[in-house]
């Protein structure tokens, strides 16, 4: 991975492909609370969707039916061409679901480069008898994986801190690392969760780039909440926005910035 | 099956469980205010009766003096361990302030002994553990009075409790210290004292779980042990709640005198060691988080 | 700005940090030595990258450090003239002294409500004032008014947030300190927090240490900031003068000479240049 | 000038405390007096007391840490069934005679296959035995037990099962119903336990309880109205301690015991050479003459004649090794004489020893709760049918026997 | 100046996921095994050998066993006393029933029921947390010491319950000694902490990690709940299992289920806590804090020749208040306080 070099970003092309995932007329509610109700919509191959939304307005909750955290009462998932009612946590991770969470959600005391390991966990095959003895399959297996997992260490900058248990790190890198963590799996579809939020202007930039170049370089898709109009309109290719559990605009980035809806609703008139 | 028997069983149960109870209560106490796991509470539970009983046989003092003198105790050792154990563990892991809480009760089964000396007391109260004669010759059941009376303490003592938590705006700071150790200092909760407090609280509450238990069964180090029976009432009724100390006590009182006499003659007896543990714990599985206690809030 | 006592002469400083120096764990040593000082009635910004020590100099100032095995090892605070690293920060509250911590810390089971009542704890207050602050709060947050019977451990990210900016308010404090409070927060949103930072500033002569990533804003609205950069204070000034020198406008604005540069167009990851280290 | 070593691996803390510091406080107070009165033909007993706990693995490591200081251990006594499983290998390893007075293996009475281990005066089985001969003899008869109820309430451990073959046996010889109701230690909650003796209207009811157990089951009895008069308890459920935590609920309760209640010549010599001197290791002057201090200074006196036996086969006035001790123990006679001698005539029953028999006795005594003190009311020693008993330890020590691949023989 | 690991540079990741990356630190544990193996059987004396370091080691892997749970899964359990006696017991089954078994094959078989008692008392910790399990981990506690007690065929009918552990033989040599004991019990020991320490710097470790740190997280993340838990229950009971036959075979040789009482469970509960909760090392420190702690406090007070009773509770009030500075001085035990100073020593003589 030479991601660093220039010039191997500009000759690489974004191809949006099919749908990949398509979301319908899914609706959720917590006892009395409706989080979400009839939302319908798709995410195309390769491509940078965004969520936004008013706080509240379910965007998480969107993103946790989507792995299965949550499962709704109404609607369909049709993922890779497969229906299903909801998703559960462990398939989704199977086929190639990772994301990072609004609230952190490391596993604090664990250093980064165990973090960022325990991305590959569904990657690695050898059984627990093997690792205990460390022998043969499981140590080429786990040298293996952590030469990925230094790789991504490497793409995110973060080598200094690799031994550092996470719960001693500032807010911004950890959000950085669960980025990594996420990275980790090489994931078809990666689901991130305000990873900006935390983060001046100038890490900002850092976290597009690597947003970027994840699209890019994998071809992996990405969906996308953050409440940073300036990000969201930079680098999404389609944006949803969501009110009160409702979907109130879909469209490209321009499209959404003059829908009146959207303006009243989030926007506010200083964008 | 024998009706009459059954209540007298029934009703036996139900009795036992409030004397469970009343030791529950001190461990919800303590959990609610800090989310600490207070294992010392059986440590405190001897050395509130052993106080008590020691101040009345070294010094002669009567029952009705000896009680304000250990509750004077009782409210310095809660002080002391605010200050000394739990103010600089604030904001530490749960199993932190558990382990320390084992430290504590040895500390104070060694101090207990220490001054008072290693040999079994007897303790008298004003009320006599006899059957009630009313109901032995009227229907033939058995109830000791003193249970009774003992019942009569716990319901006091659970209203009172309940009214302090649902009323006062400490019940809530309660709460959010349990919550959350260092959000709570930061709106200005001021924990030490409430530690303080309820650590004194609990000492009271043990002090007459105490002298209740050391009336029936001799002060001795072996009240330690009743702990051992609170904990299972504890997570059948949940933590965090007063109300859930009695009603998990009476459901494991009754139960576990039931299975002893229905069930244990099968299996060879003996099985109330583990039968109210096994019973809370099949109940768990349906309610993780007891009867009456806080939902664990399991979200990302 | 409260300009009726604005005069030539420096205020005495309301709050000031002298030369802290700071060891979590009894071996990372993160702060090396940081002063600053907040005038009353002012807003004084925090600058820094990540892992630059803002939360940290935050914790020191509210003494919320002890209960994450940090060490104050050298240097004082002094809040209205008064010596307060020794206290405990219930005692800090009650002189009007309250922080906002970074990451919301919501009392998860306590419903949205019950976050804010707890919010009072140091005040005595009858009924209806109780009532009138909580009004205020829920005017300031619509949305926490819907929520109000949720528990706060459910509800969501940015609703937490403003629960933990409201319960902050209901200290009624005179000084407070805000880790972060745009983290998570929709845009118009952020700009209203922000507003009623000045309106409490202004109205109500309330003074606001702030650490914030959103330099932009935090510039715009506050009077003074400072730069931490590893731990020591790299600049200060003047927000306005901050806002236009070319180094922040670089890193922390993300604006070049041009303007503006899109997120998109950042073809390189940034070298970062440092002041120091 | 040398003196003779023994182990006292005692607990002063914890739920047995006060057991444990009368007991030791009994063998200390009297080897304290031998001292003062010269020592054992001039040797003089050197002790020294660790902590325990009543841990298996605390004892352990103060057995180990003593056997081999100031010249070696030569008699070590641990008061706890689980120490004394822990050590029962080491000490015929290392030589050092163990006594387990009235607790432990009941087998280890077969001098042959336990060289080292000796359960003097009476085991549990033994004990069992003779209850059931009171019993027998309360009600008229051995043949009056057909037909009655006899209710064995017991701690739910090791101890209390180990006297379950010998009820059996009893049972099914004497025609009495034997009715086994378990109490989950502690055994500070016994409702459902008395509810069910209430239901069942046994004619008696055997208490083998231990600790906190006896003086609940004291209690409860009482609290169901069952007469105490009918309540007899094992030894460890016949002191002090478990009357007094009882209250008033305990009068007329009667339990074994191995020591005649009373005063002893050789307890007012203690107060006066002892205790009168600020000596005394009981700190309560009230506890002389308590159950566990009677039944400790028995254990003093037992080891300081097993000295003196010792002595008198290799050598008067030299201190004794573990395996010349061991000897002594073997060989000891106790008779009514040599206790009147020792001023502690019917303190406890007459001990002789042997190869084949490392009890020595198997005789107990009946006593009665007044509310103030312990009275026998067997006026002799009762003992029970011995032979099942020696049936059972032939039986059971073969048993280890084979399993440690022990040939058993006497030791020289 | 003497603790750098200036210059040692690593070139593959193999040599950087080592055990213990810094040279000095692998010749240090090298050096002490060699004195512990070859030195110590020589010229420890057999009060040492047979009453401080087997039972050391014994406590130690029965808190790694515990550790693996509650250090690396995050299950608290109190129960560990348990499951020690399910695997001691069902080792002397195992030599008694099937003649010429070879006796370390009865550990390992007496190591997997303790497992599969494990996978059974943990299938509830899917659904219940906290000190919720805790509390009823005590059922397993109470539960297995009464069937002990209960069914005459696991104690071969004797009358008190009571079993008698085998002679210890292995191919043919007694290991009767407290020498010969003490290296069989080193080497079984140190081949599991071997094991152990590959274990959880291993996939399965992260898993088990993850589970604690964030249950919903890892489980986004791949983990799949249940296996995870019941594996570390299985594991952590294996290793109980095999530490509770150690204690029987190699310490105490007369057992009675109640050897392995809820005092026991506390007692290794307390190693880990003070030793370091989630470290290998943790298990040994605390357990020699543990076994040695009383045993030092037991000597002082002889030598400051107060009276039995006095000494003997001041001994347990020093004990506990020891716990606590120690939890004060460092929550998060002995383990890290070794690595601070460690990380101390690196920086000596500069302060920072
Ligand atoms: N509890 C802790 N233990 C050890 N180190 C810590 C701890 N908390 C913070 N640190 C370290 O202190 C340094 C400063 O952290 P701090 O949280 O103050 O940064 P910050 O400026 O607030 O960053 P951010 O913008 O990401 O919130 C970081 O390098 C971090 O690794
Ligand atoms: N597990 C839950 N139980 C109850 N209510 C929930 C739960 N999860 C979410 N909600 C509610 O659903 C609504 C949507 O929440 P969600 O977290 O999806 O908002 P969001 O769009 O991500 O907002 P933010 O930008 O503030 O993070 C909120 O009102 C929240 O309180
Ligand atoms: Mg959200
Ligand atoms: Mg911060």
């Amino acid at each position: 991975m030479q991601m660093n070099e220039p010039d191997a970003l500009f000759g690489a092309t974004r191809r949006i492909g099919p749908v990949i995932l398509d979301l319908q007329h899914i609706s959720l509610s917590f006892g009395g609370v409706k989080a979400l109700t009839d939302i319908s919509f798709d995410v195309r191959q390769h491509e940078i969707r965004a969520i936004i939304g008013p706080n509240g307005a379910g965007k998480s909750s969107m993103l946790n039916v989507i792995n299965g955290v949550y499962r709704p009462q109404q609607g369909d998932i049709i993922y890779r061409g497969e229906h299903r009612k909801n998703m559960d946590c462990y398939a989704a991770a199977k086929s190639g679901i990772a994301r990072t969470f609004q609230n952190i959600a490391l596993f604090k005391g664990m250093t980064v480069l165990d973090n960022i390991m325990t991305g590959r966990n569904l990657k690695m095959k050898s059984n627990f008898l093997l690792q205990a003895i460390y022998w043969g399959p499981a140590r080429r297996e786990e040298i293996e994986h952590r030469k990925k997992a230094e790789e991504i260490i490497d793409f995110l900058e973060i080598q200094a801190i690799r031994k550092t248990p996470v719960g001693r790190l500032p807010y911004g890198l950890q959000k950085r690392v669960e980025l990594g963590r996420a990275l980790a799996a090489e994931p078809e579809i990666l689901l991130l969760d305000e990873p900006m939020a935390g983060m001046n202007v100038e890490e900002k930039q850092d976290m597009c780039r690597f947003i970027l170049d994840v699209n890019d370089q994998f071809g992996t898709t990405i969906v996308l909440i953050e409440h940073d109009m300036g990000v969201v309109m930079d680098i999404s290719d389609r944006v949803v926005v969501l009110d009160y559990g409702k979907k109130i605009g879909d469209g490209t980035p321009d499209e959404v910035r003059g829908n009146q809806d959207v303006i009243n609703a989030y926007l506010g008139t200083s964008h | 099956m024998n009706i009459s028997f059954f209540f007298e069983v029934l009703i036996g149960g139900l009795l036992s469980g409030v004397m469970y109870a009343l030791v529950a209560i001190g461990f919800v106490l303590i959990y609610k205010a800090s989310g600490v796991f207070n294992f010392a509470q059986g440590a405190m539970v001897f050395f509130a009766a052993l106080t008590c009983v020691g101040i009345m046989d070294k010094f002669g003092l009567p029952l009705w003096l000896a009680i304000p003198a250990t509750v004077a105790a009782m409210i310095v050792l809660g002080l002391a361990i605010e200050r000394v154990v739990l103010r600089p563990l604030v904001n530490q892991p749960e199993i932190t302030l558990f382990m320390a809480t084992i430290g504590l009760a040895f500390f104070i089964e060694g101090l207990a002994q220490l001054v008072w000396g290693a040999q079994v007391h007897r303790l008298e109260l004003p009320i006599e553990d006899v059957p009630l004669q009313y109901l032995a010759d009227n229907f033939n059941i058995i109830v000791s009075q003193f249970d009774v009376m003992a019942a009569g303490v716990c319901g006091v003592m659970v209203l009172l409790l309940s009214l302090i938590f649902s009323k006062t705006k400490v019940g809530r700071a309660l709460r959010a210290v349990a919550d959350d150790h260092q959000a709570a200092l930061a709106v200005g909760i001021p924990l030490q004292r409430i530690w303080a407090v309820l650590w004194a609280v609990a000492g009271i509450v043990a002090l007459v779980a105490g002298l209740l238990w050391g009336a029936r069964n001799g002060v001795q180090f072996a009240l330690t042990f009743i702990a051992l029976k609170a904990l299972p009432v504890l997570i059948l009724g949940g933590f965090t709640s007063v109300p859930g100390a009695i009603v998990g006590g009476l459901i494991i009182g009754a139960s576990e005198k039931l299975a002893e006499v229905y069930i244990g003659p099968m299996v060879g007896g003996g099985i109330e060691g583990w039968f109210p543990y096994v019973l809370a714990l099949l109940f768990l599985l349906v309610r993780p988080e007891g009867l009456f206690g806080e939902k664990i809030i399991r979200r990302i | 700005m409260n300009t009726a006592t604005a005069t030539t002469a420096a205020p005495p400083p309301y709050l000031s940090v002298n030369n802290i120096e700071v060891i979590y764990d009894h071996v990372i040593l993160v702060l090396k030595g940081v002063s600053l000082q907040v005038p009353q009635g002012k807003i004084v910004a925090l600058l820094g990258a990540n892992g630059a020590g803002k939360s940290t100099t935050l914790k020191t100032i509210s003494t919320l450090l002890r209960g994450e095995r940090g060490d104050v090892t050298k240097g004082e605070v002094q809040f209205k003239g008064e010596r307060v690293d020794q206290l405990t920060p219930n005692e800090l509250v009650k002189r009007g002294l309250s922080q906002v911590m970074e990451g919301r810390h919501c009392f998860g089971h306590l419903t949205i409500e019950e976050n804010l009542l707890t919010g009072a704890y140091t005040r005595s207050l009858s009924r209806a004032q109780l009532k009138e602050s909580l009004d205020k709060v829920y005017h300031y947050f619509p949305r926490l008014k819907t929520r109000r019977t949720s528990q706060a451990g459910y509800t969501s990210g940015g609703e937490q947030q403003m629960c933990a900016i409201g319960r902050a308010l209901m200290a009624k404090p005179s000084m407070i300190l805000l880790d972060e409070p745009s983290m998570g927060i929709a845009p118009q949103i952020v700009e209203e927090i922000f507003g009623i930072v000045k309106d409490l500033n202004s109205k109500e002569n309330v003074s606001f240490l702030l650490a914030e990533q959103n330099t932009m804003v935090a510039l715009r609205y506050a009077d003074f900031g400072y730069i931490l950069e590893n731990g020591r204070v790299v600049m200060e000034g003047a927000a306005s003068d901050l806002a236009s020198n070319e180094d922040v406008k670089e890193f922390y604005l993300g604006m070049s000479g041009a303007g503006r540069k899109s997120f998109r167009d950042m073809k390189f990851y940034r070298r970062r240049k440092r002041w120091l280290a | 000038q040398a003196e003779q070593f023994v182990a006292l691996p005692s607990y002063r803390v914890g739920p047995y405390a006060s057991g444990g510091s009368g007991f030791y406080g009994g063998m200390i107070d009297y080897f304290n007096l031998v001292n003062a009165n010269g020592g054992i033909n001039g040797v003089k007993i050197q002790w020294e007391e660790c902590e325990t706990e009543y841990n298996p693995s605390r004892g352990i490591e103060c057995y180990e840490r003593m056997k081999t200081k100031n010249g070696g251990a030569s008699l070590v006594e641990p008061l706890s069934t689980g120490i004394a499983y822990g050590i029962l290998d080491r000490v015929a390893q290392d030589k050092v005679p163990m006594t387990t007075l009235g607790y432990g293996r009941s087998d280890a009475a077969n001098g042959k296959v336990f060289p080292y281990v000796f359960p003097l005066i009476t085991s549990y089985w033994n004990q069992a035995a003779a209850m059931i001969k009171y019993l027998g003899d309360k009600n008229g008869g051995m043949d009056k037990l057909k037909g009655k109820k006899i209710v064995h309430l017991y701690h739910d451990s090791a101890f209390g099962k180990e006297p379950l073959p010998v009820l059996e046996a009893l049972s099914k010889q004497y025609g009495f119903e034997l009715i086994k109701i378990a109490v989950a230690p502690p055994g500070s909650e016994q409702q459902s336990q008395w509810l069910q003796i209430r239901q069942a209207k046994p004619d008696h009811v055997i208490l083998w309880g231990w600790g906190v157990m006896n003086s609940v089951a004291i209690k409860t009895a009482q609290r169901n109205g069952f007469p105490r008069e009918k309540m007899l308890g094992v030894w460890w459920a016949g002191s002090e301690e478990d009357t007094i935590a009882a209250g008033d609920a305990a009068k007329g309760y009667t339990s074994m015991t191995f020591n005649t209640p009373g005063n002893y010549p050789v307890i007012d010599e203690l107060r006066k050479k002892v205790y009168a001197g600020g000596k005394g290791n009981l700190s309560e002057q009230t506890r002389i003459g308590s159950v566990y201090h009677m039944r400790g200074l028995t254990a003093g006196i037992l080891w300081t004649e097993a000295i003196r036996t010792a002595q008198e086969k290799f050598g008067k006035g030299k201190v004794m090794t573990g395996e010349q001790v061991r000897w002594g123990l073997e060989n000891m006679n106790i008779d009514e004489a040599r206790q009147k001698a020792l001023g502690a005539f019917g303190m406890f029953p007459p001990v002789k020893t042997s190869c084949d028999d490392h009890e020595g006795s198997g005789a107990v005594k009946v006593q009665q709760w007044d509310g103030k003190k312990w009275n026998a009311i067997t006026p002799n020693w009762v003992v029970g049918d011995k032979a099942l008993t020696r049936k059972l330890v032939e039986e059971s020590s073969a048993k280890y026997a084979a399993e440690k691949n022990i040939t058993a023989a006497c030791a020289k | 100046m003497f603790y750098r690991e200036t210059g040692q540079f690593k070139t593959s990741y193999e040599a950087d996921g080592q055990i213990l990356p810094i040279r000095q630190d692998r010749v240090a544990l090298l050096a002490t095994l060699a004195v512990a193996l070859l030195a110590l059987p020589l010229l420890a004396s057999p009060y040492m050998l047979s009453a401080i370091f087997i039972p050391f080691l014994i406590f130690a892997l029965a808190a790694l066993g515990l550790n693996i749970l509650t250090g690396y899964a995050g299950q608290l359990s109190l129960g560990t006393a348990a499951f020690m006696a399910v695997g001691a017991f069902a080792s002397y089954n195992f030599v008694l029933r099937i003649p010429g078994i070879p006796l370390l094959l009865a550990f390992v078989l007496g190591g997997l029921c303790a497992a599969m008692v494990g996978i059974a008392f943990g299938l509830p910790s899917l659904r219940i947390r906290g000190f919720y399990l805790a509390a009823s981990t005590l059922a397993t506690q109470f539960f297995v010491v009464w069937c002990l007690t209960k069914i005459g065929w696991l104690t071969n009918y004797s009358s008190s319950g009571v079993i008698t552990a085998q002679k210890m033989e292995i191919l043919g040599y007694a290991f009767d000694t407290p020498a010969r004991k003490y290296v069989l019990v080193l080497v079984v020991v140190a081949l599991m902490a071997l094991l152990a320490k590959n274990l959880v710097r291993s996939n399965v470790g992260r898993s088990w990690m993850a589970v604690r740190d964030m249950d919903v997280a890892a489980e986004v993340i791949g983990f799949r709940l249940m296996r995870t838990k019941l594996l570390a229950f299985a594991v952590s009971s294996f290793y109980c299992g095999v530490a509770g036959a150690l204690y029987a075979y190699a310490y105490l040789g007369t057992v009675e289920p109640e050897a392995y009482n809820l005092d026991l469970s506390f007692r290794i509960l307390f190693m880990i806590i003070i030793g370091g909760v989630g470290s290998i090392l943790g298990a040994f420190l605390g357990s020699a804090f543990i076994v040695l702690l009383p045993v030092f406090l037991n000597i002082l007070a002889h030598g400051l020749a107060l009276p039995t009773s006095v000494a003997s509770n001041l001994e347990l009030m020093v004990f506990g208040a020891l716990i606590i500075f120690f939890l004060i001085v460092e929550p998060h035990g002995l383990a890290r306080l070794w690595q601070i100073g460690k990380e101390k020593l690196r920086l000596w003589p500069f302060p920072h």
